[in-house]
């Protein structure tokens, strides 16, 4: 698999870390409440189709980046920096 | 039996060989196959289930039968193609699965029992009695199955891995895959061109075909020669494309040194390939399929193919009088190239009634092979046709069910080839693998101009995606036949026709299994173990799907479409994992006082990757506990020094570097003073602990932050996680600094003495009191100094640019010794941090909170932080959680033991009683007993209360007190003084 | 009187040279990881320009200007290497001492190209990876630097504990490369 | 028909004409008691736990392609019970009993092989580690014993005790942990609970489940409405899909593992062995290839393939371990998803909708745990109440805090279990 790195470019993915979903972004507040944070930390969508998730590129320029892609065909739609990600 | 004036093999190159203790000779440019056919060796092997013997049936890697090992000892190479194996001078091979010999197998009774042996009888039996499973049945199976063996030694072949990358990956240098690479290379772009064979060509090295008005393969060394002079195409022969991956990533193995005689070179045995192509065009050809009648094993019946590639390539007739069976135009091209090299054809037998004519052969229209008769090779076969049965004396049979696209890449990512009725074959799905065209016989283009002619299209296709300029290339003249067949599976009639040869399915099986309801393809497979073999149904899959088709009234493309699991053939693991052996396996990370340690004889563990000491041994010690009560006493007493440089230091500075440790520690570091130094508690979000450490404050905006070993790098990947993605609009920079720094534990009473002989300015204690840092000067160098303790003793941290640590490390432990102390391990700053009852990632092990470790209140009330709203889940707050303790056993000699469990004094030790466990143990030369740290129920609330430890494992059950877990100085008057 | 005595990381390792590569050890000298304060990019792109000739790197490029050369490092870092950062840039960028955390390794030789595709997970011939071209990218298991400094030759950097690995990696694919012809 | 030595010899002796159909191909039926969702391993073992211990019989089990076509049909066939928190130790337990007596219950031989699996250590914190997992087992009435240096050499000489990277200092034995023909004990469950009456549907798709006032009421397939008054989902690999159905959210991640499998080779590894700092397990089948695996892919995939790295590092892990297996040659990788959940442990329980209920979450353990899962899920299905061995797998587990299961200590990346 190739991810293009926002920073890089295409890169082989055995040089990135994979955190999850990227609602990792959406931190809730500390007092949003059970559902929120156990929304935030545990229950997942899972899509069988496009999703967004997190990556490290620990073995290149130690960005954050959000990748969108398919999880049934491993399509790369985009990717961009996790800090531009979430405006 | 050789023929002379034939074949593309060096004739001046004599090589001799030995196949099972017998020596033969070939030729420079045999396979192992040709070389032993040309000796007139029909009978290669056994086969894996019913031992029945085998000769050669293919030519090429797909063959399931003539499995040989070659070479011994650490080099044996089991389950090697004879087919796909080099001759080369001296080369030795021998026959697998079998005892005594080849010749005579005693497990060949198997296949007197074959009636007792159909697909899935031991699903059926072996249960009773129920003990005879691992000691009977089992070991039985078990040595019966396999074919080679390992030789249960070390690897001594080398191996190796690559990268590279193309703009256009041709997969195959057959007739399709030339002209694709010709007109890439001819474009400019780069290419790779990797084939399997030792020599490019593909079919063109086996036919007699001309292309472009001249032999074929004088064809194939024009095009490889200007191919070879473009700096933009690399050729890489002997180099199967094993595997399809995402977004343009094929695995590749080349077989680099298999036909070397002398490896002693250094050279690599494989190298394994990774090659990222923009795009690629698959070129892999067909593979011809046998037809199943009864007894179509024997040595001696061949695919119609391969007799001719054998004929053709390498100048061999496997036969004296050759027979030929098929369904198909193609089968009659055996006939003709035989007949043109003096072999004498016994008959042509064709099972359509309409089949074109073929001079100077007897010819069988509408006739069926329907058995063959013979010992260790083919003597006779029996042909049914509508007048009766007829006996053929023959030694060998051409046979030709038609061919079979090499769609096997195209399943990699998931592609189901589709069904091609006028071809009754399978082909890819277009599409199939992102970037990858299939061209000529794989696409199901069989005559040579279609190879050609798709070959030169499906390259500019891709070049066009790539927006390369594609100039005209003119397609050369070749045959253009149709390909013309009618479909035989298998031959009706009594008795077994084998499927999958490696295997022993034969269509009964098949037939059984749907009978007995394993009618879905994937059912009938793993039922019958059907394309389960080294072949992975290669030569079979297609016809079995067929019978199954057949057996349960169905379509075949109903039934279901063969897939295809990388790699296309098996792969060495020692390719595969390539300098992982011993040390490879991992980098090994060494600390500046490394050669220092070793020197003085300390045995080494590994922290993560790190080497650390274990402990410093002195002359007269016999035993590790001697050396670590003597370090331990150094710091308590005297003075020692430990490198603490693996610790991860990340420096953080920023406007905001303080917010961003506000909310990744428990507590608060935005009042923590410039010049001093905090301890910090870090949680996941799930409100677990994820690592803790000191963070000293080096200027307003400048913070180094301390991790523990195994966790800097996990802690890194927090910090910037949450510096990009949850606080972006913070201004913050992250570095690591653990490689910069080397850095020196300097502990105990006369820790501030041996600074000062290297301090530049002496230590003023009222200036540098407990928990404060700042700048120093070391002997002339700018270094680092924290007044921190692991030990509860009065100590100091002392970093250095790395260059100078080994130096510093050697004049640290001289003047320590100077003052009756000296270098310390890790076995006693275990101790001394179990003493003090500082917790380690035994104790913070991913499933504690700060409430267990007693740490609940380093939680600031003030603050938002990572972690803090999980951890206050009313399950990680309650009580009954089992919490950090201090255990110590009620007599002096009381042993205790790490992994024990705890339970009440009174209790039976089983599950449901369980009261918790133990993490940390020492002897504490300190107390002069052992000690323990443990986690137990409601643990602070039973300060006094007798309980149990016990460890089953190891026998020993001890009685202990429950104590407060610092065993010493709990006040910390020590390390403070 | 006791001295520091300064050790490289590639002390007692290199030089070696196998086949048509040669590895040796590179005294870099002075290295600063150089991180723009937020919102201060440009200015230390300035400042970098004026004081040491050369601005803030482009991804995947390295600068050099005389002695001084600059190699990006980082999604938001670059190692200035080869000078003490001057005040411009001390007072637009976070600015941390590396001059001791990296093991540097010049690799070159006509084999180097065959060496490093052994090795890193790129493609690193003169066409896509030219002179100034840079990367940070995987060496083998570690995490690690990789520049091009000359038509034949590259540097290479991973951290300093890891110097004896990155010689062990080199050597085994130097011999691998050697032993082809 | 009962299944025997004889009976295979009778049929030998009369040209196997004999045979029947393990299982029946019945038309569903308009409404079931229960509708189990999935006709994989726990699927399967569910129904006929259901009509074996319950005594239940109108049960349907729906399978979307054939049953054993998931994770049952692509695994490495470990079996073990070497689990060291409360929660799975007792699951675990029970689930390796059920398999100490299943082919004569089944009256299938599963090939279950009790060859002993050794679980090694490189450092003496995984030693107290180990130690702690092997008391836990002790105490549980289970196996365990703990191995030095020297009695590991001497069971299994051929690893690399010379220059591992991560030096041999033991091994946690669990003799009675081993493997099991994994196709075999679907296709044996599926027999079972046939005779006992239940109906297994295959190609039947499950494309909505019938939800009224907080209660179920059956389930739309590509086979037509079915009306059922109890729903199990047991569909691990695709729970979030089968759970969004009933507008449900699981705390599942779906991720990819993959696994190889050699040629066959003669005898040369006779337990399982697994090899924790390379992520590395392996036996050797019956049929002689060398089965093993290691990590995830890592990232979330439901392609049923895996990449290279992965793929290398596994086999690096093989080659630093035991470099003696190096020319082995890889015949077959594949991949299968897993249910990952956030604590490695798997969920079993009711859902908050009536008649409801959910397995799965069984991240990469699930074959192991087939005959207890069935057990345990088909008490709760019939009786409403926790099995005394998973009172502790609920779905509320993570919300509360209470009970959660980590044996990993990885907190809550699905990935890192």
């Amino acid at each position: 698999m190739r991810i293009t790195c926002p920073h890089c470019g295409e890169r082989d993915h055995r040089e990135f870390y994979y955190k999850g979903h990227a609602l990792a972004l959406e931190r809730p507040a500390a007092d949003a409440g059970e559902a929120a944070w156990d929304d935030y930390v545990y229950l997942r969508e899972n899509p069988a189709g496009v999703t967004r998730d997190l990556w490290y590129h620990e073995g290149g320029c130690g960005a954050w980046v959000v990748v969108t892609r398919s999880t049934l065909t491993h399509e790369v739609l985009s990717t961009e920096p996790a800090s531009e990600a979430r405006a | 039996m050789r023929i002379e004036g034939k074949g593309l093999i060096a004739r001046d190159h004599r090589v001799s060989f030995t196949f099972d203790g017998v020596r033969y000779s070939g030729f420079e440019g045999d396979t192992l196959a040709s070389a032993l056919l040309a000796n007139d060796v029909r009978l290669v092997a056994r086969s894996f289930k019913y031992h029945r013997p085998r000769g050669i049936l293919t030519a090429g890697s797909e063959e399931p039968n003539a499995l040989v090992t070659i070479g011994s000892g650490g080099r044996q190479d089991p389950n090697v193609r004879a087919t796909v194996q080099e001759l080369y001078d001296g080369l030795e091979a021998r026959s697998q699965n079998r005892w005594p010999s080849l010749e005579f197998d005693l497990l060949s009774v198997n296949n007197l029992a074959a009636p007792f042996f159909g697909a899935g009888f031991y699903y059926k039996t072996f249960m009773w009695p129920r003990a005879f499973w691992e000691k009977l049945y089992e070991p039985m199976i078990r040595k019966a199955a396999g074919l080679g063996a390992l030789s249960g030694q070390d690897n001594a072949d080398c191996y190796e891995r690559a990268f590279a990358f193309c703009d256009l990956l041709v997969i195959g240098a057959g007739p399709a895959g030339l002209m694709a690479a010709l007109v890439a290379g001819r474009a400019g772009a780069d290419v790779i061109l990797a084939d399997e064979d030792a020599r490019m060509g593909g079919r063109l090295l086996a036919e007699t075909y001309e292309v472009d008005g001249k032999p074929g393969h004088v064809w194939v060394e024009e095009v490889l020669a200007e191919l070879r002079a473009m700096d933009n195409v690399r050729l890489m022969t002997r180099t199967t494309v094993a595997g399809a991956y995402d977004h343009g990533t094929f695995a590749a193995l080349e077989r680099v040194s298999h036909h070397r005689a002398d490896r002693g070179a250094g050279a690599p045995l494989e190298c394994y390939w990774r090659i990222v192509a923009r795009r690629s065009v698959l070129a892999a050809g067909a593979l011809e399929r046998p037809v199943a009648f009864r007894d179509n094993d024997r040595p001696g019946i061949m695919t119609a193919g391969a007799v001719r590639a054998y004929l053709n390539r390498w100048g061999v007739a496997p036969g004296k009088a050759v027979t030929v069976f098929g369904n198909n135009d193609d089968a009659h091209r055996t006939v003709r190239d035989l007949m043109a090299a003096g072999v004498h054809v016994a008959a042509l037998i064709d099972s359509r009634h309409d089949a074109p004519e073929v001079d100077g052969v007897q010819m069988i229209r509408g006739g069926q092979v329907c058995g063959s008769m013979g010992g260790r090779g083919l003597e006779a076969i029996t042909v049914r046709r509508t007048s009766g049965e007829e006996r053929i004396q023959t030694d060998c049979l051409a046979m030709s069910g038609g061919w079979n696209p090499s769609v096997h890449l195209t399943c990699h990512m998931n592609g189901r080839p589709e069904w091609r009725r006028d071809i009754a074959s399978f082909v890819p799905v277009p599409g199939a693998v992102p970037g990858l065209r299939a061209a000529g016989a794989c696409n199901g283009a069989f005559s040579t101009a279609a190879c050609l002619r798709e070959g030169a299209a499906m390259a500019a296709a891709a070049l066009e995606d790539l927006g390369i300029k594609v100039p005209q290339v003119a397609t050369p003249d070749a045959e253009d036949t149709p390909y013309a067949l009618e479909p035989l599976w298998a031959v009706p009639g009594k008795g077994r026709a084998w499927l999958d040869f490696q295997n022993d399915v034969t269509v009964k099986d098949v037939k059984q299994a749907a009978v007995e309801n394993f009618r879905s393809v994937e059912h009938m497979k793993r039922y019958t173990t059907q394309g389960m073999a080294t072949d992975q149904g290669k030569n079979s899959n297609v016809a079995a799907l067929a019978v199954l088709a057949d057996a349960t009234g169905r379509g075949i493309p109903e039934t279901g479409t063969t897939t295809f699991r990388p790699p296309y053939s098996p792969i060495a693991i020692a390719a595969l994992g390539a300098g992982a052996e011993g040390k490879g396996f991992q980098p090994q990370r060494f600390t500046t006082s490394h050669a220092a340690t070793v020197a003085r004889g300390a045995p080494m563990i590994e922290a993560g990757l790190w080497y650390r000491p274990s402990y410093f041994p002195k002359p007269g010690e016999t035993d590790w506990r001697q050396s670590c009560d003597r370090e331990v006493g150094y710091v308590r007493n005297a003075v020692g020094v430990a490198d603490v440089s693996t610790l991860g230091k990340i420096d953080i500075q920023g406007a905001d570097a303080a917010k961003l440790l506000d909310f990744v520690y428990t507590n608060m570091f935005s009042t923590l003073k410039v010049g001093r130094v905090r301890y910090g508690l870090m949680l996941r979000e799930d409100g677990h602990v994820m690592d803790d450490g000191t963070t000293a404050r080096l200027g307003e905006d400048h913070f180094v932050m301390t991790t523990t070993t195994a966790a800097a790098g996990e802690v890194m990947k927090h910090l910037e996680f949450v510096a990009q993605g949850l606080h972006p609009e913070w201004d913050v920079s992250l570095t690591s600094v653990t490689e910069q720094w080397a850095q020196f534990a300097v502990a105990g009473p006369k820790a501030r003495e041996v600074l000062n002989g290297v301090l530049d300015t002496p230590l003023d204690p009222t200036e540098w009191p407990f928990m404060s840092c700042g700048a120093v000067s070391v002997l002339g160098v700018v270094a680092r100094l924290f007044r921190i303790s692991f030990s509860g003793e009065q100590g100091y941290e002392v970093a250095v640019p790395a260059r100078y640590g080994a130096s510093l490390f050697d004049i640290l432990v001289k003047r320590a010794e100077a003052l009756g102390g000296g270098p310390y391990g890790m076995e006693a700053l275990n101790v001394l941090r179990i003493e003090k009852g500082f917790i380690t990632h035994s104790e913070i092990h991913g499933r504690t909170t700060a409430y267990d470790i007693g740490m609940g209140g380093m939680v600031s009330a003030k603050k938002d932080c990572i972690g803090k709203t999980m951890s206050q889940r009313p399950g990680l707050e309650e009580p009954g959680r089992e919490c950090l303790v201090g255990l110590k056993p009620v007599g002096q000699d009381g042993r205790l033991l790490a992994g024990a469990h705890i339970y009440r004094e009174e209790a039976e030790p089983k599950r449901t009683n369980d009261q918790g466990y133990i993490t940390s143990v020492c002897h504490s030369p300190t107390l002069g007993h052992m000690i323990g740290l443990a986690f137990l129920a409601d643990g602070p609330a039973r300060y006094g209360e007798i309980v149990k430890m016990v460890d089953g494992l190891r026998g020993v059950t001890t009685l202990c007190e429950v104590v407060n877990p610092i065993f010493f100085d709990a006040d910390g008057g020590r390390m403070r003084g | 009187m006791d001295n520091l005595v300064a050790k490289s990381p590639c002390a007692g390792l290199l030089p070696l040279t196998v086949g048509r590569s040669t590895a040796t050890e590179v005294d870099a000298g002075k290295m600063t990881m150089v991180s723009p304060r937020k919102g201060h990019a440009e200015a230390l792109g300035k400042a970098m320009q004026s004081a040491h000739g050369l601005g803030f790197p482009a991804p995947n490029s390295a600068g050099t200007a005389g002695e001084v050369r600059a190699i990006w490092f980082g999604h938001s870092s670059a190692l200035l290497i080869g000078t003490e950062p001057a005040d411009g840039v001390r007072e637009a960028a976070a600015l941390v001492d590396q001059s001791d955390a990296w093991a540097v390794v010049r690799l070159e030789g006509a084999g180097a190209e065959d060496v490093l595709a052994r090795l890193v997970p790129i493609d690193l011939r003169l066409v896509s990876f030219p002179v100034g071209a840079t990367v940070r990218s995987k060496i083998g298991h570690m995490s690690g630097s990789v520049t091009r400094v000359g038509e034949d030759a590259f540097w290479l950097m991973v951290f300093r504990s890891m110097a004896e690995t990155l010689v062990h990696d080199l050597k085994s694919a130097m011999e691998a490369v050697a032993a082809r012809g | 028909m009962r299944f025997s030595g004889l009976r295979v010899l009778k049929e030998g002796l009369t040209g196997n004409k004999g045979w029947r159909p393990h299982w029946r191909d019945p038309e569903p039926k308009p409404e079931y008691d229960i509708v189990i969702i999935g006709g994989g391993g726990h699927g399967l073992s569910t129904a006929y736990y259901l009509a074996r211990d319950h005594g239940l019989k109108n049960i349907a089990v729906l399978e979307r392609g054939y049953i054993g076509g998931g994770n049952i049909g692509r695994n490495t066939t470990i079996v073990r019970a070497n689990y060291f928190l409360q929660g799975n130790s007792e699951f675990y337990s029970h689930s390796l009993k059920l398999w100490e007596g299943l082919e004569e219950d089944l009256n299938y031989n599963v090939m279950h092989s009790q060859r002993g699996i050794i679980n090694l250590f490189h450092s003496d914190g995984q030693r107290d580690a180990a130690a702690r997992r092997g008391n836990m087992m002790i105490s549980q009435g289970d196996d365990a014993i703990l191995l030095g240096r020297e009695e590991l050499r001497k069971m299994v000489p051929y690893l690399n005790f010379d220059d591992l990277r991560f030096p041999l200092y033991g091994g946690l034995y669990h003799p009675r942990g081993g493997t099991a023909r994994h196709d075999a004990v679907a296709w044996g469950y599926a027999r079972g609970a046939d005779q006992r009456g239940v109906d297994l549907i295959q190609n039947c798709e499950v494309t909505g489940i019938d939800i009224e006032n907080g209660k179920v009421k059956g389930v739309q397939t590509v086979r037509g409405p079915i009306r059922a008054k109890k729903v199990a989902m047991v569909a691990a690999g695709r729970s979030s899909q089968v759970a969004a159905m009933a507008g449900m959210r699981l705390p599942i991640e779906s991720h990819i593992l993959q696994a190889f499998v050699t040629e066959g080779l003669k005898p040369v590894i006779d337990n399982v062995i697994t090899f924790g700092m390379g992520h590395f397990y392996i036996s050797q089948s019956d049929k002689g290839g060398l089965v093993f695996g290691g990590d995830l892919d890592f990232y979330a995939s439901y392609a049923a393939r895996g990449n290279l790295p992965t793929v290398e590092h596994v086999m690096e892990a093989g080659m630093a371990l035991m470099p003696m297996i190096g020319k082995a040659k890889v015949l077959r990788s594949w991949g299968g998803i897993m249910d990952m959940s956030p604590d490695g442990s798997p969920i079993i329980d009711k859902t908050h909708i009536d008649g409801l209920y959910v397995n799965c979450g069984w991240n990469y353990g699930g074959f192991k745990a087939v005959p207890g899962s069935g057990s345990v899920f088909a008490h709760l299905i019939a009786t409403g109440n926790y099995h005394p061995a998973s009172t502790r797998h609920r779905l509320d587990r993570f919300r509360t805090g209470r009970g959660i299961i980590d044996e990993e200590g990885k907190g809550s990346q699905h990935n890192l279990h």
